[in-house]
């Protein structure tokens, strides 16, 4: 299968909104949302939603920024992952193949993320010298630089994806069954990197016991996300409302203690 | 001519500019240029005539930010309500400063450890049986949600005024702290839940009577905890970043390679 | 099908002991039993149990007077309730809707009860006139005033009831059929108000931890009643032996934010 | 002449009077009437020739009281301990007064929230199976216990003395705090168990090759959390009591028109 | 089925071995263990592996010794009762009998084992006495002959049970069917006492909550072991990072503690 | 002349020859015996030529001690730095004693309250299978668990050397009341799972129609709590153990007449 130009260009627009939604907070940058708008625009949902589903799970470690952190970023699979099940759902590639495959340009695309990042550094001394001169049309525009960047590296990597797709698929199409069904076994194993990301951010070794409740509730009782968490609203309100004073005076120190860790 | 006071109307404009936040995110001063952007027409009414104290008050707010932008609206509207109680420029600061980081720690919590997984599961299941409200419903119920959060936050900083804010502080931190723990135990239950790991091995037993009988090796891993494979394989992946330091990118690779020559060695599947 | 007057007097009497025997804290003045005798006394055992059943789980919240509060009377479904379902059991009712009809008794009964307990406040001046007079037996009357007025409003209702059935069967019947779905629908409802009401009682926002895990065990854990009581009774146990003074000093905090509650 | 000493029996025969209890409740002073009244006999025995005053213990006693009547007994023989022992009227009006509302908590979730909905389940249970045994399991059981709670807390304080009393009362207050907890655990559940609604709406979701597929909103609402509109439900009458102060009567209008008129709409089912 | 002089022998080693390895604490001394040596020498290992797990599961309280306690002895079902299952196993004994009938034995073995700690309280003294005259060599004799007291108790025990055990099959064959019966429904009952000797030297009312979680892990929610560990570590950790250490008097040490952390 | 100072291979030793520990046990001194037995080579080495100090170091630790033997080697270690360090004699043994009850806590409850039903489980499971597996794994990862504690712990006394020892036995206290809350929630757990009580009795209702229905009373015990008589009955033991001092033969024999009796009489099975 090939794709128009026309179609390309949809891509490129659709990736640029996508990927500005994430500085947004508007939570367009998932690979549930990206990858049913890259079904709709290749005229294949089915295909578009399934990849969707498979990359959104697997992402779900990775689907959070916190205190400026950059994960590995969904529009691999959500972007390029997709155009891959897409066009070649022929040759015996599936969604959990193009999910592995998708893996690299995720890794790549975060670099390109983490240096956006850091050249719009510049912006900040641009913003200074705008407002020495009073010049507050100029500040704005410093202020809303980082995401029209956003747009134009989303519509490159949408437009380039789609428009390269074939040479992708020849490249694909040499891949051997043995690698593409061990890319496969690690796809299911990369969301632990993303979790543990979270985890390294979030823990201190007063919230093991919820690790371990969180363990419990999944894998002893197998409730579902919201019971997870309603259990751990129940447990952490406990502490809350009954731990009183041993639990608030703690906190301080427990910041200091934060580098030695769990 | 028109009032440079304040009306309600400016604070939920102030609030829903939260979504502007981090449109000039850097690495140098983070949601810094954004914070002030978000102020600026606020900024711009109450100092309406004068430029030199909005230029000096945006000139304020660049230096370093970093909040969860949903609950960016209980900061500012807070900000302008001691604004136009003159209240002096450094306790504004510190109050800023000191709301700034719990609150990007029950966002986070809120938003990204148990909104989006909730939804976000659920949409994937929607999404694996061919419904395109899969992804529909994930969008809108995130935002509808978030939204409200806005609006929520910044009323309530506008009308919470200034008189109890010494308090505040010492609360969100516990109020911190809750998500924190509810978030950890979210993650955990998902990463459990999503890292798959199991082992094909098995071997042949010869029993008496020249039976023989066929043990998995997963079967006993099962016995003794379920779901260990996954939860000792994030443990490693936690070891490294948290001791060693590991960059995501070694950590990618270090993955692949693992799961394709594991794979291939028919050890994992 | 009609009753006899030997069986309205009857039906009377059973009312009259099941009603005393609220205030003698036997648990006469439940559903399930007072259905079970009007089912004897009607010759339809099956039917008043079933229908003895069924009023109990939808009373469950309601089977509570706590602090002198006065929930919806039992006697609705348990005599009244199961008067209707067993003489138009050939009429289409079957004992959800005769739940559901029955539910105006339970509260008409309800105000029967303020009433008394309200005009019953005479007593207290009787008995300490008698006292002042050393009139020791008039004392011990007014003492027990209040089971005495209970019996006879017991009887009235419950004699009342029977007697009046066939009328009752006649307005009964004119009830569409939109109408008694709907107020089956409304009877599966209403057990929320008496649990409201209880927790209304107890609730201080210390106890939201608990709200929760009594959610937990029953929605995603499916433990029957008794097993949510042994959840309850290790965690309270837990707060009572680890949290000692921490859960004290709150408790005093507590018991002045208890106003504005949760 | 028989002695005015009371013996163990007389505790015992008090403690069974807490049966009357509420045989002359009453919105002006609750249990006061019956709380005299079960005090009676053993008060008559003690001022065997002295008709003032009995009168005067009598007239005491009448005033405001209100506690769980199976607990009852463990004040009463307190009581009487006490009169022997000469303590001081108002000391013991503390701890008639102290004590009265701890036991009430821990009466009533005892009875009321722990032993009445367990039996009733189970002898609903067994009453839907056609068995005669659910009503007669169920009064026997509670009858049974709430005796045994009668008679033991009864000779509890009696055997207690007045030696610990002072302690007690912070006890019973934690003890009350306990039984709280429990209580409120076990009717949340019961809550969640009995309210039932559920939702009979349906739409039908065209798919790709002209395929239909029928989606059930319960089926949604099941993902977001299981017997959501019950507790929603729940949670709406609950802001009417606490904060809009509604009536029972309001409620149970308020109830079964929006029972009847959403059936009517298929809504709800 | 006869036994060897031989396999006598071999099962008095293995019982020495096993024996001594109780104060080795390499845990030889299991009825897992025991029955399945027992049943690799007597040529039945189906049988040993049989009898060691049902010996496992019942002595699974008694395989315990804490501070010196001395519980009923595995090598009851483990040796004893092995040799029963296996040479009586055309006689209508099966494992659950063998069990029951080794009890008396364990018992028996228990009392060797005390007698042996008391009779070895003597070593003390000659220890002494040989340090006095600088006679290490003495000295380390005195530290190392209870364990070799063990071998030879443990060998007798072996040996004796193998070469009598016509006259045990005798004996036992002489048992009626109710009484074998009852002693299989006896032997479900036992581990009871193991276990209440555990929770005796352990249990403090503070740990009341813990029994509780105990038994709502595995009779309502049906966990296996190693998740009903898992649950009561969560908990316990809770406790220590978020109620101090426990007790009520204890939280203002808790606070003055805090600094050294975990 | 080779050097009497202790190197890390004599550490490893010492701590290897915890094995040793009960080699003397006795209920004299309990391991007294067997502690100085293991100190013995490292204390020969440190007093070389001084048969007076190894004499006199010997029958200072001939006293009374007793611990886990899993987590001695953090003792001796600690012990032996401190000897080096020529801390004062008292204040070893104030820290040897100190440590040794908390230590005994920890390493019974991870060994025999957590490992071994862990391991005891999953090796019946495969035996009942026929597998000779089951007590294969059950042994060996026994002894490769606990061999790699006592290393660890050894390696772990050796390395903390003595700055932080006044901190650590409260701190152990307070592990060591971690240990016992998890080892009493595995055995509680273990009792309910392995004490088998139900009761076979059954009666005929007759209902309406000249129909009958087997009751079962099993099923109402169930209803009311699942395993009810296992628990009563460990109950009953417990009770004998604790307030009326029962022996184990006592027990013993009361539980094998009330099981035989009650079989006979067909009301437990
Ligand atoms: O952690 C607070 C905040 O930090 C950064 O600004 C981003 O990663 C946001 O997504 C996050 O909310
Ligand atoms: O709450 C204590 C007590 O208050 C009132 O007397 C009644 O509602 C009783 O049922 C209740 O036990
Ligand atoms: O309790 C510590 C210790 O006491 C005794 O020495 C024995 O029972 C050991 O098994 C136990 O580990």
């Amino acid at each position: 299968m090939t794709i128009s130009i026309f179609q390309c260009v949809l891509i490129g627009l659709w990736t640029a909104f996508c990927l500005a939604g994430m500085l947004f907070g508007i939570y367009t940058n998932r690979c549930l949302v990206m990858a049913a708008g890259v079904g709709l625009i290749l005229g294949d949902l089915p295909t578009g939603l399934a990849m969707g589903a498979v990359g959104e799970l697997a992402f779900m470690g990775f689907g959070v920024s916190q205190g400026g952190s950059v994960p590995p970023n969904p529009m691999g699979p959500g972007i390029v992952g997709t155009i891959i099940a897409i066009t070649m759902k022929g040759s015996g590639i599936d969604v959990g193949s193009a999910l592995a495959l998708s893996f690299p340009f995720a890794v790549a695309f975060q670099f390109v993320i983490t240096a956006t990042y850091t050249f719009a550094t510049t912006l900040t001394s641009y913003a200074y010298k705008a407002l020495d001169r009073k010049n507050f049309k100029g500040f704005r525009i410093a202020a809303n630089a980082t995401v029209c960047i956003f747009a134009v590296v989303g519509f490159v990597i949408g437009f380039g994806g789609a428009f390269s797709s074939e040479g992708l698929q020849k490249v694909i199409s040499l891949i051997p069954a043995w690698l593409s069904e061990g890319l496969g076994v690690a796809g299911k194993m990369l969301p632990a990197i993303g979790f543990a990301m979270i985890l390294n951010v979030m823990a201190k070794k007063e919230l093991i016991p919820f690790v371990l409740i969180g363990y419990i509730a999944i894998a002893y009782l197998n409730l579902p996300t919201m019971g997870v968490a309603v259990v751990g609203t129940a447990i952490a309100l406990l502490v809350f409302f009954h731990m009183g004073k041993g639990g608030s005076e703690t906190v301080e120190e427990v910041e200091v203690e934060f580098e030695d860790g769990i | 001519m028109a009032s440079n006071q304040l009306v309600k109307n400016d604070y939920v404009k102030t609030s829903l500019r939260a979504y502007f936040l981090q449109n000039g995110f850097n690495y140098g001063n983070y949601q810094g240029l954004g914070y002030a952007n978000v102020m600026y027409p606020a900024l711009r009414k109450m100092y309406k005539d004068d430029d030199d104290k909005l230029q000096a008050a945006l000139k304020d707010n660049i230096e370093f930010f970093n909040t969860n932008m949903h609950f960016l609206p209980f900061i500012t509207s807070l900000h302008l309500v001691m604004l136009e109680n003159k209240t002096p420029a450094k306790e504004i600061r510190n109050i800023k400063m000191a709301l700034m980081g719990p609150l990007a720690g029950i966002g986070d919590s809120l938003a990204q450890f148990c909104l989006a997984p909730l939804f976000a599961t659920i949409g994937a299941s929607l999404a694996q049986e061919g419904l395109i409200m899969g992804p529909i419903l994930f969008f809108v119920a995130m935002n509808a949600i978030l939204l409200a959060v806005k609006l929520l936050t910044g009323i309530w900083g506008y009308k919470l005024g200034t008189n109890i804010i010494e308090t505040l502080s010492a609360r969100m931190e516990q109020i911190s702290n809750v998500a924190s723990m509810i978030g950890v135990t979210v993650i955990s239950g998902l990463a459990v839940n999503f890292v798959k790991i199991t082992t094909p091995i098995q071997y042949v037993a010869s029993m008496p009577g020249d039976q023989q009988k066929v043990v998995a090796i997963q079967e006993m891993i099962d016995a003794i905890a379920p779901r260990l494979l996954p939860v000792l394989f994030t443990g490693l992946i936690f070891y490294l970043i948290k001791v060693k330091k590991w960059t995501t990118y070694k950590l990618v690779i270090l993955t692949i390679i693992l799961g394709v020559v594991l794979s291939v060695l028919h050890l994992i599947a």
